[in-house]
């Protein structure tokens, strides 16, 4: 067996367990709820018999290991119950409303990579000097304010003030898009229309931005760290030894064996963006999985709570994967992992 | 023969959060063309920042405070610019490390590498011809399957192996001075004889002038034609080999000599771990050329 | 009389590439009051060695006897106390947020050894006994150079009151003329107080100079053992001759005896 | 000390973090002094000056029952300081504990407690205290019971990270060899070279449990009006962009003002301290 193949099974089989752990951790919150979950989500105004009958539809009169058993054979199932604010499935709700998300998500992260990681090389080229001074105080800034505080600021000055972008929405109304993937800029290009996915677009900057900003600014500090780390290795004073060009050096020789630590920890900034997420969206009436999750939130609606956030854990967890193979696949030493050591 | 490397009263320090701390004081030290000198001293001695030095990887260091001359080839090393001192590097000079292993890129294979390596002297160079060239010294350094080895990475050969893909590597470009800091002493001592044998073979059969750092008494002496010895920043003897070992003058060189444990058996001497002899002035047996 | 033997003390690691074998089939005999000198280059299993011996690693099957008792790798404190490691490596065997003072009295605490109030009076003759100024007990390692801090990694061994100590590379990490002093101590306080050695290095001039018997390992193996005299002189296995023939030496007469062996392999 | 005084000195924006630090401590203990408008901390209506630009009068603007909102912000500093203290002094011991047993002991031990963790961290930290608010009573004391439960794992990864590398160190073979107990070395030996990574990341942690806190209370999830919050008095004011801007921008800079203070202030201890990223 391929070291990789080995190395995926190994996580999968890890994420297996981490996803079962979390499904008992979100349970038990959901346990917690002071007050009969059936009463909370019947209403003041229902019978007891209503009350007794919920209850039993959702096992709350059996011990509580069974109702994590029902819990958990309804989850493998793909069932996560049914939402008591829409009346619908919870999948469907979630499937409606995920797609926004993870569009803003992704998008925000290529943002990250794509600004954080040059910007840390140039820190780290430059240690020391003024370009990493300033770049260490972008950096402190970018993580010392929330992401709403980001996105209303960002709407002041570029939606306000210069009204360069669009104030809220993912799409202009004019454009009547057919949702086959839920992701907008594929939807319009499966369209054909260019138009809307420029709009589209248009709409996507200042979200993504304020979502990214703090993730920039990590993954920059991250791979100054790294690579300063990485300059201290006798292979980059033999490097110099042998004359290489300093920006070369940082870009090939520094760069790359300091890339593999700093992506795992680039993974998990992509997890806190999933959850400032809910942030961004609330400030940019963005319709994806915040809203619908604040929604059921104040509505106490267990079941959508619970499923929401199985959906963001296992959304997650995948990204980890993802990330753990792409390490495996740029680390020659899991690639040829064939002498011991 | 006219010198090659010739440094005079070279001084040294680091400026530090409390003052400038002084690491060299004045040394002065010479190599002719193909000749091998070795610079000996314990460690914090100042022999490897000598090295650096030469190289003129220490100028770049902003708290470095250096004066006094380096000329190599005739030109003024310490009076050029960074850009002047770097096309040096990899072409004319090259150096060898401590450990092989730590000292080549984990990130990319030994033929890539190589590859860069050859393309400092001739950037035009292309694929085959690199390939072929690589083959070529990875034979000269008796490495048998060099294929193997240019398309594995470092972690994946020996340490000896590494050793000899560094030394072919340094040799490569047909450098005029080899600055070896401390070779090998990171391997097994049995492995260090053997790449020591092969590594001075190949620099006398291509007439490369070598600056030997060590602090191994036995190694230089069967390594070096000429010997300094260096104590805290100072030069506190020097002369030919066969000269110093038979016939070591200074206090300090004494009691190195006198320290060093021997496979006769001639038990450990009582000898001093500093002393104001230490810090007496150079003594030199001649023979500089 | 042997205070410490081995018998045939087997150790294999489990790696994702099949099994290692660290030390095959190794049986060994220490005499109170010698110094047995362990000898091999990187992957002979000196420390593996080492470290069972030290009940630090459980070995895969074997005896190890101390006292004609046989260890098992879960000692008792008095097991432990008897047996005790000088590190090669001075930098990372003392606590950098710990005084040198409270480093060596460790043992004391841990075995109670003198009154309470005594301790710190204990710990400052260990130090004045290895040649360091007793106020040094308040002082951090980092303040300390390489030989000063080796000499409190041997204070703090003998606090135990040990009758072995096992030196794993002790002088390695050491400038010459530093190590010609730890090893002058070293054959001092095994006069003085009767210690027995077993001294591991890949350093064959050491050896000569501070062995009464020498082991040579390979891979594992235990190639050849003898009194130090006859290993350096008439060595019967072909890597020993090999090991002897690869010190870097400075005398004439030394390369005479290096040639010589060279001649009758 | 001098070391760390001359590190300090050399380094002029951890001065300005230490300065901004104790800028936003002296303002939230001295709140009630400070603030012009002291009574503005509750339930108070001055409907004559309902939003209003700033002025003289209101250097911030009033917010839009008139309330001053450079007094709210004052007291809102000390529900924000005080939430960090609470969850830092919960958390980060607990984590250190976990992360010491599972680094030092291995085998066991480790898997298990590193699966814990890892459960923990597989959520995004905000979606779990989000998730936990949903069930709690929106109350101070349930935000800060949230945002410690998510806060914990990453005490337990960090010094879980140091104590398996000091677990090498020859120290700790020395202290085995010498036969001292696990309590011993896990806590005498490992843990203090574990704490300056653990105080430079308290430092810095300061200022993220005041964006975590903010962002709860920022989606109605955390302390509720009329306290002051600067997460609430945020998002109240995003609905009247961009006319009363003073509404969100005060308290937004707000946070950044005594975040960015706690990271820079981190930013020097890591140095002084020698800590690694």
């Amino acid at each position: 067996m391929s070291p990789v193949l080995r190395l995926l099974l190994r996580r999968l089989g890890i994420s297996l367990i981490v996803l079962i752990g979390v499904s008992m951790l979100i349970f038990t919150i959901a346990r917690v709820i002071p007050g009969d979950p059936a009463r909370i989500a019947l209403g003041p105004n229902a019978t007891p018999e209503q009350v007794a009958n919920l209850r039993a539809e959702m096992h709350l009169d059996e011990p509580l290991v069974l109702q994590y058993g029902h819990f958990l054979a309804d989850v493998s199932r793909g069932d996560l119950g049914t939402s008591l604010y829409t009346n619908r499935p919870v999948t469907l709700d979630i499937a409606q409303f995920l797609p926004a998300t993870l569009e803003l998500v992704l998008i925000a992260g290529i943002i990250m990579v794509a600004l954080g990681l040059p910007l840390g090389i140039l820190a780290a080229r430059y240690r020391g000097r003024w370009p990493d001074h300033l770049i260490r105080i972008f950096s402190l800034l970018t993580v010392s304010a929330p992401s709403f505080v980001w996105a209303v600021i960002l709407m002041l000055l570029f939606a306000f003030y210069l009204p360069i972008f669009p104030i809220a929405g993912r799409i202009s109304d004019i454009y009547d898009i057919d949702r086959h993937t839920g992701f907008l800029l594929i939807d319009t290009l499966l369209a054909g229309n260019i138009a809307a996915f420029g709009d589209a677009i248009r709409h996507l900057i200042l979200p993504a931005v304020a979502l990214a900003l703090s993730g920039i600014g990590q993954a920059a500090r991250l791979t100054r760290a790294n690579m300063v780390e990485t300059y201290d290795k006798p292979y980059i004073e033999m490097a110099q030894a042998y004359g290489f060009f300093p920006s070369r050096i940082a870009r090939i020789y520094a760069f790359k064996p300091s890339l593999i630590p700093s992506l795992t920890i680039i993974g998990l900034d992509f997890a806190a963006m999933l959850g400032n997420a809910f942030l961004v969206e609330a400030v940019f009436a963005w319709p994806g999985l915040s809203r619908y999750g604040v929604a059921v939130i104040l509505r106490k609606d267990l079941n959508a709570i619970m499923g929401t956030v199985l959906i963001i854990a296992l959304t997650f967890l995948i990204v980890n994967v993802i990330v753990d193979l792409l390490i495996a696949f740029l680390n020659p030493r899991i690639r040829h992992s064939t002498r011991a050591t | 023969m006219s010198a090659l490397l010739s440094i005079s009263d070279l001084h040294l320090g680091f400026k530090g959060l409390s003052g400038i701390n002084n690491v060299l004081h004045g040394i002065s030290l010479n190599i002719a063309q193909g000749e091998r000198v070795a610079l000996v001293g314990e460690s914090g001695s100042g022999k490897s920042v000598t090295a650096r030095i030469v190289l003129g990887l220490l100028q770049e260091t902003r708290s470095a405070r250096i004066s006094g001359a380096v000329k190599f080839d005739g030109n003024d090393i310490s009076a050029m610019n960074p850009k002047a001192r770097a096309a040096l590097r990899g072409t004319d000079m090259s150096m060898i490390f401590q450990d092989p292993t730590s000292s080549l890129n984990p990130a990319f294979t030994i033929g890539r590498q190589f590859t860069e390596v050859l393309r400092r002297r001739d950037p035009s160079m292309g694929a085959d011809a690199c390939q072929e060239r690589a083959t070529k010294m990875l034979g000269e350094v008796s490495i048998l399957d060099p294929n193997r080895v240019l398309n594995a990475y470092a972690f994946q050969l020996s340490g000896g192996m590494n050793q000899r893909v560094m030394i072919a590597m340094a040799l490569a470009n047909r450098p005029k001075l080899l600055l070896a800091d401390e070779p090998g002493t990171a391997l097994d001592v049995s492995v260090q004889a053997q790449t020591l044998t092969l590594m001075r073979n190949l620099v006398a059969d291509h007439g490369t002038a070598v600056l030997f750092i060590s602090h191994n008494l036995g190694v230089v002496r069967e390594f070096a034609d000429r010997v300094y010895v260096i104590y805290r920043g100072n030069i506190v003897e020097d002369g030919p080999t066969q000269a110093l070992f038979s016939d070591p003058r200074h206090a300090y060189t004494r009691a190195l000599m006198s320290a060093v444990p021997r496979i006769t058996g001639a038990g450990l001497p009582e000898v001093p771990e500093v002393s104001e002899d230490f810090f007496a002035p150079q003594i030199s047996h001649g023979g500089v050329a | 009389m042997s205070l410490l033997s081995l018998e045939n003390l087997i150790k294999t690691f489990d790696s994702p590439a099949g099994k290692i074998h660290a030390v095959r089939d190794v049986s060994l005999e220490v005499t109170q009051g010698e110094c047995l000198a362990i000898v091999g280059e990187s992957g002979s299993g000196k420390t593996t060695l080492a470290n069972m011996i030290l009940g630090i690693l459980a070995q895969t099957s074997g005896n190890v006897l101390f006292n004609d008792t046989v260890l098992s790798p879960k000692r008792t404190p008095d097991q432990r106390r008897h047996i005790q490691l000088v590190q090669q490596n001075p930098l990372s065997s003392l606590n950098p947020k710990r005084s040198v003072g409270a480093s060596v009295r460790l043992g004391l605490d841990t075995y109670g050894i003198g009154a309470r109030a005594d301790r710190w009076q204990i710990v400052e003759q260990a130090l004045e006994a290895v040649g360091l100024p007793a106020n040094m007990r308040k002082r951090a390692p980092a303040a300390l150079s390489g030989g000063q801090r080796q000499r409190v990694g041997i204070a703090r061994a003998l606090a135990c009151e040990p009758e072995l100590l096992v030196l794993d590379e002790p002088t390695s990490a050491l400038d010459v003329l530093v190590q010609a002093r730890v090893l002058r101590l070293l054959n001092e306080l095994r006069a003085s107080r009767g210690l027995t050695y077993v001294f591991i290095t890949h350093d064959l001039a050491v050896v000569r100079n501070i062995a009464d018997r020498v082991a040579v390992f390979q891979s594992g193996r235990l190639v050849e053992s003898g009194t130090t005299e006859q290993i350096f002189t008439q060595p019967q296995a072909e890597y020993t001759r090999k090991l002897i023939g690869a010190v870097p030496v400075v005398d004439p007469d030394e390369m005479a005896l290096r040639d010589k062996l060279a001649e009758s392999s | 000390m001098i070391r760390a005084i001359r590190i300090l000195a050399a380094n002029p924006l951890s001065l300005v973090g230490v300065i901004l630090v104790a800028l936003v401590v002296f303002a939230a203990i001295f709140a009630p002094w400070i603030a012009p408008f002291p009574t503005h901390n509750g339930a108070v209506v001055d409907f004559a000056f309902a939003n209003k630009p700033p002025s003289a009068r209101n250097w911030m603007g009033t917010d839009l029952v008139g309330r001053d909102l450079f007094s709210r912000i004052l007291y809102a500093y000390q529900i924000s300081l005080v939430l960090g203290v609470v969850v830092l002094a919960i958390a980060a011991p607990v984590g250190t504990i976990f992360g010491l047993l599972a680094g030092y002991l291995g085998g066991w031990a480790e898997a298990i407690l590193m699966r814990i963790v890892d459960v923990f961290l597989s959520i995004p930290p905000l979606v779990l205290a989000i998730a936990m608010m949903g069930v709690l009573e929106p109350t101070l004391t349930n935000a800060m019971l949230a945002v410690t439960v998510m806060w914990w794992p990453w005490y337990a990864r960090l010094v879980y990270a140091i104590a398996r590398s000091e677990r090498e160190e020859g120290y700790v073979l020395a202290a085995e060899v010498i036969g001292a107990g696990t309590a011993h070395i896990a806590f005498r030996e490992i843990l203090p070279n574990c704490l300056p990574a653990i105080i430079t990341k308290m430092t810095l942690d300061m200022g993220f449990v005041i964006i975590i806190a903010s962002s709860l209370s920022f989606l109605g999830l955390g302390v509720q009006p009329p306290t002051p919050d600067l997460g609430s008095m945020v998002a109240e004011g995003a609905r009247y962009l961009p006319d009363s801007w003073w509404l969100t921008v005060f308290p937004g800079l707000a946070i950044l003002i005594a975040v960015f203070g706690f990271n820079l202030m981190g930013d020097g201890l890591r140095e002084v301290l020698g800590v690694d990223e």
